[in-house]
């Protein structure tokens, strides 16, 4: 029973989303508007595990001096300082609140928010601006005729921005994207499809198990 | 530490803190908290040049700044599913008393006690930690993986393969009118009706190749592996076209970032 | 009960404003004083009915239109749009009204609740000495003459508590009426289909949309939920007419009315048919397929590159003595790549064991790691050592994009992984990722279902799993050859997709030679309604 | 085939010392590695890191900018407000918001440009409600500091905002008083010199259509430029709506601006035919200025990895 639950669970949530599908009706609509609205709340109470299995982790560190561990003092400072500012909030300075009025417009949360966290991330993201180059680099050669399409192919579009060239690579390049780039988007779109399918169709009906840790 | 170290981190530290007078300096003329305000831009400053220096190597910068950026991170997200998810979301469905004290207003409903539902869900899911009693976590999560998965079922099958029969359903002959008509206007304009009638070849072609090349339970030998390698090659000529096209966007975040520096931070152009 | 006093003035106004806006139409008077157009010819053979397969509460219009219209050349081209009217009860009127007040009524709840513990802080502050205004966090209001940088400490106190006692009864008020005032609200809904039977008296028509020139049809989608003001109750009789609108918006010619019209839901949606079809066709080869493989019989699956490289690299991470790095993407648990990436790691992590090479799984979301534990711990278990298994193998980072990436790049540049997998949901963040990975000298192994990122996993990785061959990988690696009989099952419905594009460039070809119609059909056989 | 035209680096600014200096790093740069390349020596990736920086900085801090060779179908616009004749009356719409002004902004500031050095006539006209105020602005920073002769009313004219949409445009192209019976001063139009003999759009000689939204170019081709008789239009639109517009080149509209590439090759083929524009901002040709460097240096590099590994023979080496 503890092993075949889930599985029906599984079968029954999964056929009523296929049933649902085919049913305009309202009260179709109004379960599955429900039952979306339900994997939005389990959701936020996932949460509690990830930030539990952080603070583990990094406290473990610490305790045990592995190397770095005085980065993890960092993260959890830096966690429990923005979980603070999150809940809390203070207008004009003096009245303080806890949990009373919406933390995500704290002062500091906003703060932490815009100096550390967007510089961060925007920066993490430039990073690909350097990590294309290099994987250019390093990956197109020539080496055999697939390798020599990719890069031919990369050559060809990039050479839109060189100005020694004419409008005519720039219009191979929009033929490169319009054309040929439809053809293989839409053969990997089917196989991903279907590849999807199966699997969706396999978790219902309980021939794939693996990902609850192998039944 | 060792010695050489520590003198790195405080030329850094000072050349920052030159920065902050510097730009507080500048700010003052403008703004209130001005004191405040270089603090931050010179912080994000010091926290974009510390990323930018993994590109050198890893250094106690990078890990200074990722192990912050973790931190806030993890908590910015977990404030903003309690807030935008349980706070709004669920309390005003579930008890006046507790909206209350969020000062939420309570959102009564015929139906609000189906709520619980997911309550009782998550907190099963919560049993996770616990070592004894962990295996009932697996009942919302077949929840979870059970429902999606007859969504993603109807869904993919409509928008990845039924939909995609018939957008392959080009006019291989576009408007033909005879071999005849067709060599007297042979050219190679873009409109032309040469051209669009390859790029339909090339696209119907493509789309079975490509597919012979994604077949599992077939030996590709003889006519299908010639179509399977002509499958890949056109997937190759994509994967290299999207590669380089995606260059101008990335080169543009890199502009971004600059600017940050070179305008916001030092000031240096307009 | 300052309360309830705005709230009658508010009514006042409503009723004003709605009054007046029926007695003066706003007039483009730029137009007026220069355009002198004449009225077109009205639009003719309108039709309404409800809306098929839906969930209800839409209507569908459609007419012929009018000879002047702009896009027609043998008329006066005058026509600049046509606007769809309704004919709405005066009672629909007083709901909207309702509703407006609602809505208020529950909004202005908050910042009560918001402001009052200002002023109590506030207050105490009064009692220790504060006299600025300028310092409490609450500005109150005074009297003009009085120095607001140094109030008489009375007056403060008095003014503030008078604040405070309004606003508690302000709550007590607005949480009575919020109740109230819903109910009240829900019973006039409730009450809305009888007054729209009462057409044509108590009621006027009412615009509900417009239409571009040249257009023939209109959907009037409404709201199922009673709180939206484009509510339209399902099973009532509606009654619509189209105007033929010139530039000059005062200047038109009605249509024929149209009605009684319901809208209802259906039960079927007739449009998605193929979907069910395609449905049952998958279940039936999926099925026979898995029961032949059940049987035991050989399904042959031609050799991946990518998957045979996976065992080499264990091996190769055995032989360093290095661990070895999964990532299970960005992807939520119940994402399919997600999963098929789970099978994977069961395999990977069972042989890690076997082999005893460290595993380290850093995870994005907190479900996909309670799974990724869980999938860990029983291929440990699988691999008879269990002991081996600890709890930090697979962690929570963060759910920030590219935080956690920051995080999985730290962690290949100072645990320096031998090889480092990547399967699941990817976006931007893949090539940072694997580039630092090439950095460390990682053998690496990607698949993702992604096809924007597939470019950059072929471009920066030793081997990639293109799209479908990611849960070709995970039917292969699960280990059960009853899993393999999907494959199957997706090779016969590739097999079905060619064969049917062959036929639709065949029936096309037909159709350009022999000109018959039915040969361009067929492409609706495969059209899938909303 | 090729037009092929060397660089003109310099062609728009002069000698500027620290533009030439940050290209001679650069170029030196790819010199020596070039030279490394062929003696089979792979580069170090932080060596494509610091090459990748200078790339797109140098541009941003002393305002590099790289001739654009006009496209066709930018050069037809450019060549047909070069060759009409003197004192014709173009009409400029700006059918655009503050958001979307970055990227179609520099195309109407290059067009309005062109036109009053040709001595043409301007009318400046928005169906968007926000359009007007970016008009009155660019109309103030333009005409007043770089055609100080040119006079409202003679040279050009601001009809302002009409509200109505596409229905604005069937009016005037039959009858444009009906609709704007005044400009956007209050004087009426039978007063202003440029309305000497026009009713209609028709009467116009040309429509530059800047925008990318509804109602913009797409609803000026076909209300107007379609219509019979109706006067030649041109285009500038948002990079994402470009693709939107082809089909209807080049038949219906004359050329297409798209984008900020659009704009600078726009900009490029403008100072070369009036160098007394080399002192404006061409913000299309400064932000291509770190895109064109970037991938230039970036294909070089592929250039010098297959270089550098045919020359030391890994190619016979089998992989993949």
């Amino acid at each position: 029973m503890r092993r075949q639950l889930p599985f029906i669970l599984v079968f029954l949530s999964g056929a009523f989303m296929v049933f649902q599908y085919f049913v305009p009706h309202e009260s179709s609509e109004f379960v599955y508007e429900f039952l979306l609205d339900w994997l939005t709340i389990i959701g936020g109470f996932a949460m509690v595990l990830g930030i539990w299995s952080l603070i583990r982790v990094s406290y473990d560190k610490i305790q045990r001096k592995r190397e770095n561990w005085g980065y993890s003092v960092i993260t959890l400072a830096g966690l429990f300082s923005m979980i603070f500012f999150g809940i809390t909030n203070w207008q004009d300075g003096f009245g303080f609140y806890i949990l009373q009025a919406d933390g995500l417009n704290n002062p500091m949360f906003v703060h932490f928010f815009d100096y550390i966290l967007i510089p961060i991330q925007a920066t993490m993201f430039s990073l690909l601006a350097f990590f294309i180059a290099s994987a250019a680099y390093r990956a197109f050669r020539a080496r055999s005729v697939i390798a020599s399409l990719l890069l031919l192919a990369a050559l060809i579009v990039m050479m839109r921005f060189n100005p020694l060239f004419g409008a005519w690579i720039e219009d191979v390049a929009n033929w490169l994207m319009n054309v040929p780039n439809l053809a293989a988007q839409r053969a990997i779109v089917i196989g991903l499809g279907l590849g999807m399918v199966a699997t969706a169709l396999k978790i219902i009906l309980g021939i794939e198990r693996g990902y609850m840790g192998q039944g | 530490m060792k010695r050489s170290s520590l003198l790195v981190l405080a030329v850094v530290v000072i050349l920052f803190a030159i920065s902050w007078i510097l730009k507080a300096n500048q700010l003052s003329a403008t703004e209130e908290n001005y004191i405040l305000e270089a603090f931050l831009i010179t912080f994000a400053a010091f926290l974009t040049l510390s990323v930018l220096s993994f590109l050198y190597k890893d250094n106690p910068f990078y890990k200074f700044a990722e192990h912050l950026f973790v931190g806030v991170s993890a908590a910015f997200w977990m404030c903003l599913g309690f807030w935008s998810t349980l706070v709004k979301n669920l309390i005003p469905r579930l008890s006046e008393g507790l909206s209350e004290f969020f000062n939420e207003p309570y959102m009564p409903g015929d139906y609000n006690f189906f709520f619980w539902i997911p309550v009782i869900l998550g907190i099963l899911l919560l049993m996770r930690l616990s070592k004894e009693h962990g295996w009932i976590a697996r009942w919302p999560l077949a929840f979870i993986v059970g429902t999606t998965a007859g969504l993603n079922f109807v869904r993919y099958l409509r928008s990845d393969f039924i939909e995609q029969i018939s957008a392959t359903f080009v006019p291989l002959l576009i408007e033909w009118q005879g071999v005849g008509h067709f060599f007297s206007n042979f050219n190679l304009a873009i409109d032309g009706q040469f051209v669009m009638m390859l790029s339909n070849w090339v696209i119907f072609v493509g789309v079975m190749c490509g597919l012979i090349y994604f077949f599992f339970s077939k030996e590709h030998t003889g006519v299908f592996g010639t179509a399977s390698r002509v499958g890949i090659w056109i997937l190759m000529i994509t994967f290299g076209a999207s590669f380089g096209y995606t260059v101008m966007g990335r080169i543009s975040l890199l502009v971004g970032r600059l600017t940050f520096l070179f305008k916001d931070w030092l000031g240096l152009i307009s | 009960m300052t309360y309830m006093l705005r709230i009658m003035l508010l009514l006042v106004l409503l009723a004003g404003v709605s009054g007046l806006a029926q007695d003066q139409p706003v007039a483009d008077t730029a137009a007026a004083d220069t355009a002198t157009v004449d009225p077109p010819a009205p639009v003719t053979n309108l039709t309404g009915q409800d809306r098929d397969n839906d969930h209800g509460h839409a209507i569908e219009l459609s007419w012929t239109p009018s000879v002047d219209d702009l896009e027609n050349p043998a008329g006066d081209r005058s026509v600049m749009r046509y606007r769809v009217m309704m004919w709405r009860p005066a009672f629909a009127f007083r709901v909207d009204t309702l509703r407006q007040m609602y809505e208020m009524v529950r909004n202005s709840y908050k910042p009560i609740r918001v402001y009052k513990p200002l002023v109590d802080s506030a207050l105490s502050m009064v009692e220790q000495g504060v006299t600025s205004v300028a310092q409490l966090p609450f500005k109150v209001q005074l009297p003009a003459d009085v120095d607001m940088t140094d109030v008489p400490q009375d007056l403060l106190r008095q003014t503030l508590e008078d604040t405070l006692e309004t606003m508690v009864g302000q709550v007590e008020v607005s949480k009575d009426s919020v109740k109230t005032f819903r109910s009240t609200f829900l019973d006039s809904v409730d009450a809305l289909t009888a007054a729209y039977a009462t057409y044509p008296n108590n009621g006027r028509w009412d615009s509900i949309g417009a239409e571009p020139p040249g257009s023939g049809n209109f959907r009037h989608a409404g709201s199922k939920d009673e709180f939206s003001p484009d509510f339209l109750p399902d099973h009532t009789d509606l009654y619509y007419r189209v105007d033929a609108v010139t530039i000059d918006p005062d200047v038109y010619a009605e249509s024929e009315i149209v009605g009684p019209i319901q809208s209802s839901g259906q039960w079927y949606n007739t449009g998605r048919t193929v979907v069910l079809v395609s449905v049952i066709i998958f279940t039936i080869f999926t099925i026979l397929f898995v029961q032949q493989a059940r049987g035991g019989k050989e399904l042959y699956v031609r050799p991946l590159a990518g998957i045979e490289a996976v065992d080499d690299a264990i091996g190769r991470a055995t032989e360093m003595g290095k661990p070895i790095l999964y990532v299970l993407g960005l992807g939520a648990a119940s994402d399919i790549a997600t999963i098929a990436s789970f099978t994977i790691l069961s395999r990977v992590a069972k042989r890690v064991a076997e082999y005893q090479t460290d595993l380290i799984v850093p995870t994005y979301d907190p479900i996909v790691m309670t799974v990724a534990q869980e999938v860990v711990k029983s291929s440990y278990m699988d691999a008879g050592r269990p002991d081996d298994y600890h709890e930090d193998m697979v962690y929570f980072v963060t759910q920030s994009q590219f935080a956690y990436v920051a995080a999985v790049n730290g962690v290949m540049l100072r645990q320096l992984p031998a090889t480092n997998v990547y399967m699941g949901k990817f976006y931007a963040e893949s090539l940072i990722l694997a580039e630092t990975g090439a950095l460390a000298g990682s053998i690496q192994i990607a698949g993702t279902d992604e096809i924007a990122q597939i470019p950059f996993f072929v471009v920066a990785c030793d081997f990639t799993l293109i799209g479908e061959e990611l849960y070709a990988a995970s039917a292969y690696l699960g280990g059960e050859p009853i899993l393999l009989g999907s494959l199957k099952a997706q090779d016969y419905a590739k097999a079905l997709f060619v064969i049917s594009a062959i036929v639709g460039f065949v029936f096309l070809v037909l159709h350009d030679i022999t000109g018959v119609e039915w040969f361009t059909n067929f492409k609706e056989w495969y059209r899938v309604s909303d | 085939m090729i037009p092929f035209e060397p660089i003109r680096l310099f062609a728009f600014g002069g000698f500027n010392v620290p533009i030439v200096i940050s290209l001679l790093i650069i170029g030196g740069g790819m010199l020596w590695l070039l030279i490394r390349s062929l003696k089979a020596k792979e580069v170090d990736r932080r060596i494509v890191f610091v090459f990748i920086f200078a790339a797109v900085s140098a541009p941003l801090l002393f305002e590099i900018t790289f001739d654009e060779t006009a496209t066709p179908i930018v050069k037809g616009v450019f060549e047909k407000i070069e060759n009409m004749p003197e004192r014709s009356r173009i009409v400029i719409a700006f059918d655009f918001d503050p958001a979307m002004a970055p990227e179609v902004q520099p195309m109407a500031n290059a067009v309005i440009r062109h036109a009053l050095a040709k001595n043409h006539r301007l009318i400046f006209i928005s169906l968007w409600a926000t359009g007007q105020a970016l008009m009155d602005k660019t109309i103030s920073e333009i005409i007043p500091a770089e055609f100080p002769q040119k006079q409202d009313g003679i040279d050009y004219v601001s009809l302002g905002y009409k509200a109505g949409n596409e229905g604005v445009l069937n009016v005037i192209v039959s009858n444009v008083k009906k609709m704007f019976p005044t400009d956007v001063n209050g004087v009426p139009l039978t007063d202003i010199a440029i309305f000497n003999g026009v009713r209609s759009m028709k009467d116009v000689d040309m429509v530059m259509a800047v925008g990318g939204g509804k109602p913009g170019p797409k609803e000026w081709v076909l209300f107007v430029g379609d219509a019979p008789g109706g006067p030649p239009v041109a285009v500038g639109v948002a990079a994402v709506v470009a693709p939107q517009m082809y089909p209807y080149y080049p038949k219906q509209v004359l050329g297409i601006l798209g984008g900020i590439k659009g704009a600078a090759e726009y900009e490029s083929e403008l100072l070369h035919n009036y160098p007394r524009f080399a002192e404006q901002d061409t913000p299309g040709l400064r932000m291509m200025g770190p895109q064109t460097l970037a991938h230039v240096v970036i294909m070089a590099f592929i250039i010098f990895g297959n270089l550098a590994f045919f020359i030391g023979g890994r190619h016979k080496e089998k992989r993949l």
